[in-house]
């Protein structure tokens, strides 16, 4: 490996086996090593992507086939009603679809899997700061998972993942939602729980654990990114949480805060109150559009990093990438309202929240073109990796400029709760976040488990998804042209929608083709870990300090206290002249130029 | 292999852009052209969007496309990567042209969103007098029109007028309706007029729309209120000021032909809870 | 660098402090001001100040390092915020608002108010009386 | 957390605070905003609610214990600081004392606090069952009539399954009555029953009658001696306009509050189960939940002008 760091020669003989035993339920259960506990994060949420996924093609084959009998699922689930399904049931499939999906997969999968695994990797530290908590943080994923499960049972959250009161707080309004919502509530409680752990911890990592040299416009932007997310869920998720809370409260206890007097929901008796409905959805979007971005930064992170070892080249403007992320959570607190423009909130504030809708537009398309820049004069190869992190930008740019039709008041006025915006947040969700996290996966499993996934299977993969992907969700731009609401279980019952059924069909053949691809990447996953390839610590040429350790990192990861010298990305760098990339860790004694970059400055 | 990689990438905006331009041609585009004033105002801003969102989608594809074509053959090539932290000016110019689009997209925006919403703004004849009261119920539109000749109270009175999914406006000049809630959060969309506005309970928010054509618009409601949402199904009658007079007369002869004495008949059928 | 030796303040006078302030407080309660919007800015005011208090001194602020300002300002500056932007929408109503508590008495909207079903109460003493 | 390291870490990166002291710290910011979400929207649901319960007589809401409670927790407050004062000069003892007091002084917020739900919780001040308007008062005084008929009818005729056969069987248990006492008893227990359906028929078909009639009217039924015995808990509620906003605002906010005490005072019982010598090892730890009850002074501080004093 590296002879440009004396410290690594002798790393070797050193290994890692001198720490005392642990017990198989100490090392992989219960286990307080971020590696493993990112693993748990991971392997859990690709779980439930398959079934928020098996949610979504029920959701699918509804709106294809209107109340025909859904082929196994059906029989499994709905054989009393001859496989055919309620639209109380079609109500719940896509409301738990979105939670299972946005609450056990994105969310966790990014800052959970990822960010776990990186974090002290990237910054050269022996773990997180504390953990235990970091343990728990994964242990209480499992009461919101049994939460959103039980809440299923009941007859699922009934009111979407946005739970908008009335609707969600009078029990009288969705019959069918008794327990379930408040279920479905207990779920996201635990969920914030969880995070908000995750995320001081994290935050007191990357502060305070950095390995010597490793200042803060020295770090990957991965880091950043989860940085700028702890920050994002640290000052939002409470306020979800205590909205939630006061749903909590208002289902079961009374209270009233988001239903005002007077309703009568249902045959019920007039409630009685004088709460505001409209506060939920303020409370809500100010922790959900934050969320979004909670869901995105990481993965923009992670391809920055994959990108530029992708195209061994340095990440172009390193610091308007830092800059832009900072700006996208800074104007992500301001911008929730663009959710509630045709809620019959204040006009002012919708003007208010357009501009700033419009704006954080801008530190997004720093990002795009950066990413392009990247790419430009670089020499890529097409392995799965690259081609993630394209489709990455690629989605990411349809998603991103569908958001600015709907940043417009006026034509938002529209396409408000259309298939436009399903499509617009499956392109963000799926076509960026996924993309980046499928090739994140590809990238750092050889980190993980020493081995390379299968490349073969990988494109194969990877090609079924993009073309899945797109032959599912562009269409749906049309459909939102054309008017089709979403949330419809029988979108037909209007005449105006009668002949989009070929189009509906044609994105659930998609959606199929799309979802069996995933048992394509659950294969690799599995297959890669007992035959992938065997690898040493740095298969890709990067530059981080995580391939500084070994593969797989064994417990305290770094057998040499990595120090670090430069930014992760010096890839092609004129200073060597055998490789073309110089990790942060390399020591090259000092022609001139850079010793004034190498004092060891206390750095907040 | 490199070829084909390129032109999944490439294929991405090319379909992209064909599946929009035919479009049309399978009902995959607006249901029709737009029926009210604003309507069409928002027609032509989402068209204004369309165009510089295509151009910059478009430009950035090339520029993805480009790219990657030209860095996957750095390797036959041979060669470094170009060693390049970032160029400043292109900086600067990435962000400063953006900028200026979307701040003239989102000022230039601002004057549709104020005639639809803020209250100065409305017509005022139309706004002195309401043509009706929806109110969104679990899952249907119940209408309220004033008797023939009188205004709309906020009220509900004795001789007031009561239909169901079924609003009747005059064509070709400015209305307004009180849109309200019995029970949960509902939202009055009419596709053809683009008007779409949601009601609150606790709240009753004031639409206002210029419908330009006789004719029938679907309306449905485009906030989920339970199982039944996608039933909410209604429309909107737009017809020359004397038939809607008429259908008011008719109406109001067929409320107060029940046999019930005339006074009390409307507050039976008014009443949302039996 | 920030736990070096300083000095420590003298806690007993914060403590002195506070409990003037919380007397001033229950103070102004008493002196039953006509005008509500100043004893209420009044109040508020001393519990800023008992805030300041609490945090420079108990919670040793003063004495920290730079990082108190990075972690310090974007929450205060969100925990102001978000009242502020919420109240053009809950604190006032830009449309009508249905009070069928409150026929007789104005709500926020100029609009007469609106009795949204048969239970609505139209009659009886709108005044509440204490109970027993 | 560090473990055995090839080569001693040489300067590492980052604030020259203790891991455990800037968690806390951004924990306590996560904190701020979960109340700033409560506050924020008190001070809102409050400003756009047409009205708000001020009689102190209706609300029970009482300055003078509120007042007393905000110097109980700034005491705690101060004694916190001693103790960690004293741990740091490493005099145990002393620290010990003063974290026994602060634990003391939060037990002693609680019990106020419990006596002010108290006085809530008998005048049913609860979220959800305050009527809003005279109609809604009666009808809730007519629930109580119908529990308490329901409980006297338990009482004189046990050997029927549910309400509906007792009443249909009331007319024979009076015919068979054993003695005349039970006898006069069941029948004023008709009488009573008689009278109230002849009330809740008028409340309900909204003539017009008053929250002062139908007062004098129970008060009427409660001056009868034959009724006197199952009036038990029958007494005419009075509506709180916007009481329950107002209820559910208070509670949800003290309540919060005072969970937030609970676990300052596991926080604090933790050093105290041990030896006074070994809090040596918890200097850090008494900084930091010291820190988090400053915090939940400091909260507290906010509280109090905002739920006890701007009344009106
Ligand atoms: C990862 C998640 C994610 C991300 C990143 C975004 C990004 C954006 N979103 Fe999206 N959004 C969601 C997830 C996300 N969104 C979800 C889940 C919903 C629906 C929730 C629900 O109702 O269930 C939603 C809904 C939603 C709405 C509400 C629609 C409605 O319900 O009526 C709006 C409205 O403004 C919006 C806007 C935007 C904008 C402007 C961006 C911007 O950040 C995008 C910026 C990026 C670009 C613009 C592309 C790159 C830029 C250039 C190439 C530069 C040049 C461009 C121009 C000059 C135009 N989003
Ligand atoms: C990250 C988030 C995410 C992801 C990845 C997806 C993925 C998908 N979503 Fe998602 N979706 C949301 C978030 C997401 N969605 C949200 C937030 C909503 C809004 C909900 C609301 O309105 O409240 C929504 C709503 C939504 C709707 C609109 C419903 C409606 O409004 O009526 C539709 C309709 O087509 C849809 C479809 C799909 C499809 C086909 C996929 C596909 O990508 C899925 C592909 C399939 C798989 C990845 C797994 C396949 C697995 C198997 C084949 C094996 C089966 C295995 C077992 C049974 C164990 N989604
Ligand atoms: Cu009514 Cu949806
Ligand atoms: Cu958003």
């Amino acid at each position: 490996m590296s002879t440009l760091n004396p410290a690594l020669e002798h790393a070797h003989d050193h290994g890692h086996g001198d720490h005392h035993e642990l017990t198989f339920v100490q090392k992989y259960i219960f286990s307080t090593d971020h590696k493993i506990i990112g693993i748990q994060f991971l392997i859990t949420t690709l779980l439930m992507l398959l079934v928020g996924g098996a949610l979504a093609l029920g959701v699918r084959w509804q709106l294809a086939f209107p109340w025909q009998s859904m082929p196994i699922l059906g029989q499994f689930f709905y054989g009393a009603q001859g496989g055919q399904i309620a639209p109380e049931t079609y109500t719940m499939l896509f409301t738990m679809h979105a939670t299972v999906m946005i609450f056990l997969v994105i969310i966790p999968v990014l800052a959970g899997a990822f960010g776990n695994f990186l974090i002290p990797l990237m910054i050269g530290a022996d773990d997180m700061a504390f953990p235990t908590l970091n343990m728990l943080s994964y242990w209480f994923m499992w009461p919101a998972i049994f939460f959103f499960f039980l809440s299923f049972v009941f007859g699922g959250g009934q009111a979407g993942w946005t739970s908008y009161p009335v609707l969600s707080a009078v029990v009288e309004a969705a019959p069918g939602s008794g327990h379930a919502q408040t279920c479905w509530l207990m779920g996201v409680t635990f969920v914030g729980v969880s995070s908000m752990m995750g995320s001081v911890n994290y935050m007191t990592t990357i502060i305070n654990m950095r390995a010597p040299g490793m200042t803060l416009f020295r770090m990957p932007l991965t880091i950043w990114a989860m940085f700028i997310t702890a920050i994002l869920q640290a000052f939002a998720l409470p306020v979800l949480t205590a909205a939630g809370f006061m749903l909590l409260t208002d289902r079961t206890l009374g209270t009233t805060f988001f239903v005002p007097s007077g309703l009568v929901i249902n045959n019920s008796d007039p409630t009685v109150g004088g709460g505001q409905p409209l506060l939920w959805q303020h409370l809500f979007w100010f922790y959900s559009h934050p969320a979004v971005y909670i869901m995105l930064l990481p993965a923009m992170g992670m391809t920055s990093d994959m990108l530029a070892c992708m195209s061994r080249k340095p990440i172009f403007g390193y610091k308007p990438m830092v800059l832009s992320m900072a700006t996208i959570a800074g104007l992500g607190f301001i911008v929730w309202g663009h959710h509630m423009f045709t809620s019959g909130m204040n006009p002012a504030l919708g003007m208010t929240f357009m501009i700033s809708t419009m704006m954080i537009a801008l530190p997004s398309a720093v990002k795009v073109f950066n990413w392009i820049g990247t790419i430009w004069g670089g020499r890529i190869t097409f392995n799965t990796v690259t081609l993630n992190c394209v489709a990455f930008v690629s989605m990411f740019l349809i998603g991103g400029l569908s958001g600015i039709y709907m940043a417009a008041v006026p034509v938002d006025i529209y396409f408000h709760d259309t298939y436009m915006i399903v499509a617009h947040f499956h392109y963000v969700l799926f076509g960026a976040t996924l993309f980046g996290v499928f090739g994140a996966i590809q990238f750092w499993y050889p980190k993980m488990f020493g081995r390379l996934m299968s490349e073969k299977l990988g494109k194969i993969h990877f090609f079924l998804t993009f073309l899945g992907f797109n032959g599912a969700f562009f269409p749906m731009h049309l459909l939102g042209m054309a008017g089709f609401p979403r949330r419809y279980a029988d979108p037909y019952v209007h005449p105006y929608l009668e002949h989009l059924v070929p189009v509906n069909q044609f994105i659930t053949i998609s959606a199929i083709v799309m979802g069996s691809a995933q048992i394509l990447l659950l294969f690799n996953f599995c297959y890669s870990y007992f035959c992938g390839e065997k690898i040493g610590r740095n298969p890709w040429g990067g530059n981080g300090l995580e391939w500084f350790a070994p593969s797989p990192p064994g417990h305290g990861n770094f057998d040499v206290l990595p120090v670090v010298y430069r930014g992760p990305y010096e890839y092609s760098s004129p200073l060597v002249t055998d490789r073309d990339y110089l990790m942060q860790t390399d020591y090259l004694p000092p022609p001139d130029s850079e010793s004034k970059d190498e004092t060891d400055e206390q750095k907040t | 292999m490199r070829v084909f990689w390129c032109l999944v990438f490439l294929a991405v905006p090319i379909l992209a852009v064909l599946s929009c331009i035919y479009a049309e041609d399978y009902g995959l585009w607006f249901p029709g052209e737009a029926e009210t004033l604003l309507g069409k105002q928002i027609d032509d801003l989402f068209y204004m969007i369309n165009i510089i969102v295509t151009v910059t989608f478009i430009g950035s594809n090339a520029g993805l496309c480009y790219v990657i074509w030209r860095a996957s053959g750095k390797q036959e090539e041979g060669g470094k990567a170009w060693f390049c932290h970032g160029v400043h000016s292109l900086e600067v110019i990435w962000s400063i042209v953006p900028a200026c689009i979307l701040m003239f997209i989102s000022l230039y925006q601002l004057d549709v969103w104020m005639q639809f919403r803020v209250r100065t703004n409305y017509p005022t004849e139309a706004a002195a007098k309401p043509v009706a009261e929806v109110t969104a119920r679990q899952f249907e539109w119940r209408i309220r029109y004033p008797a023939p000749g009188k205004d709309l109270q906020l009220q509900p009175q004795p001789d007031d007028l009561y239909t169901v999914n079924d609003l009747h406006v005059p064509v070709n000049q400015p209305v307004m309706i009180q849109l309200r809630t019995i029970d949960v959060q509902h939202s009055f969309f009419v596709p053809d007029l683009r008007v779409k506005q949601d009601a609150i309970p606790g709240q009753v928010i004031p639409i206002w729309f210029n419908v330009l054509h006789n004719g029938e618009y679907d309306l449905t409601c485009a906030e989920l209120c339970g199982w039944g949402h996608y039933k909410m199904r209604g429309r909107v009658v737009a017809e020359p000021v004397e038939d809607f007079q008429a259908y008011l007369v008719k109406l109001q002869a067929e409320q107060s032909y029940d046999g019930v004495a005339n006074e009390d008949s409307p507050e039976l059928a008014q009443s949302g809870e039996e | 660098m920030a736990d070096g030796h300083h000095h420590h303040p003298n806690y007993f006078m914060v403590f002195i402090a506070l409990c003037v302030c919380t007397a001033l407080s229950v103070g102004a309660d008493l002196l039953s001001l006509d005008n509500k919007l100043v004893l209420a800015a009044i109040v508020m005011a001393i519990a800023s100040a008992k805030a300041l208090f609490v945090m420079m001194y108990f919670m040793h602020l003063k004495f920290e390092g730079k990082w108190k300002f990075i972690l310090l300002a974007p929450t205060v500056i969100l925990a102001i915020g978000l009242p502020l932007a919420l109240l053009p929408d809950v604190g006032v109503h830009y449309y009508t608002v249905d009070v069928p508590q409150d026929p007789a008495t104005g709500s926020a909207a100029e609009t007469d108010e609106h009795v949204a079903d048969g239970h609505g109460d139209s009659h009886g003493s709108s005044q509440p009386k204490s109970h027993e | 957390m560090s473990h055995a390291q090839p080569q001693a870490p040489a300067v590492r990166m980052g604030l020259a605070i203790p891991n455990s002291k800037l968690c806390m710290w951004l924990f306590l910011g996560t904190e701020i905003m979960f109340f700033t979400a409560f506050i924020g929207s008190y001070i809102v649901l409050r400003m756009g609610s047409p009205g708000w319960p001020g009689d102190p007589a209706v609300t029970h809401i009482n300055v003078l214990l509120g007042g007393t409670n905000t110097f109980v927790l700034i005491v705690s407050s101060y004694f916190v600081v001693v103790a960690h004062e004293a741990v740091t000069e490493k005099n145990y003892e002393r620290a010990r004392l003063f974290l026994t007091a602060t634990f003391a002084l939060a037990c002693l917020f609680l019990v106020i606090k419990g006596f002010e739900y108290g006085g809530k919780i008998s005048h049913d001040i609860l979220p959800g069952r305050i009527p809003e308007t005279s109609q809604q008062a009666m009808e809730k005084t007519l629930g109580q009539f119908d529990v308490a008929t329901s409980n006297a009818l338990g009482d004189l005729m046990p050997d029927e399954e549910h309400d509906g056969l007792r009443i249909a069987g009331l007319p024979t248990a009076i015919a068979d009555a054993e003695s005349p006492e039970e006898k006069a008893e069941l029948e004023s227990l008709q009488a009573l029953m008689a009278e109230i359906l002849a009330l809740k028929t008028e409340v309900r078909a909204e003539t017009g009658l008053t929250l002062d009639d139908f007062e004098e009217r129970v008060d009427a039924m409660a001056a009868k001696e034959s009724y006197a015995g199952f009036m038990g808990h029958v007494h005419v509620s009075h509506p709180i306009k916007y009481g329950n906003l107002f209820a559910s605002t208070y509670f949800l906010m003290t309540g919060f509050h005072a969970i937030h005490v609970l676990v300052g005072m596991l926080l604090f019982a933790i050093p105290l189960c041990k030896p006074a010598a070994q809090l040596a090892e918890y200097t850090d730890y008494i900084e930091n939940s010291g820190l988090y009850w400053h915090f939940v002074d400091l909260v507290w501080i906010f509280l109090f002008p905002l739920l006890y004093i701007v009344q009106f």
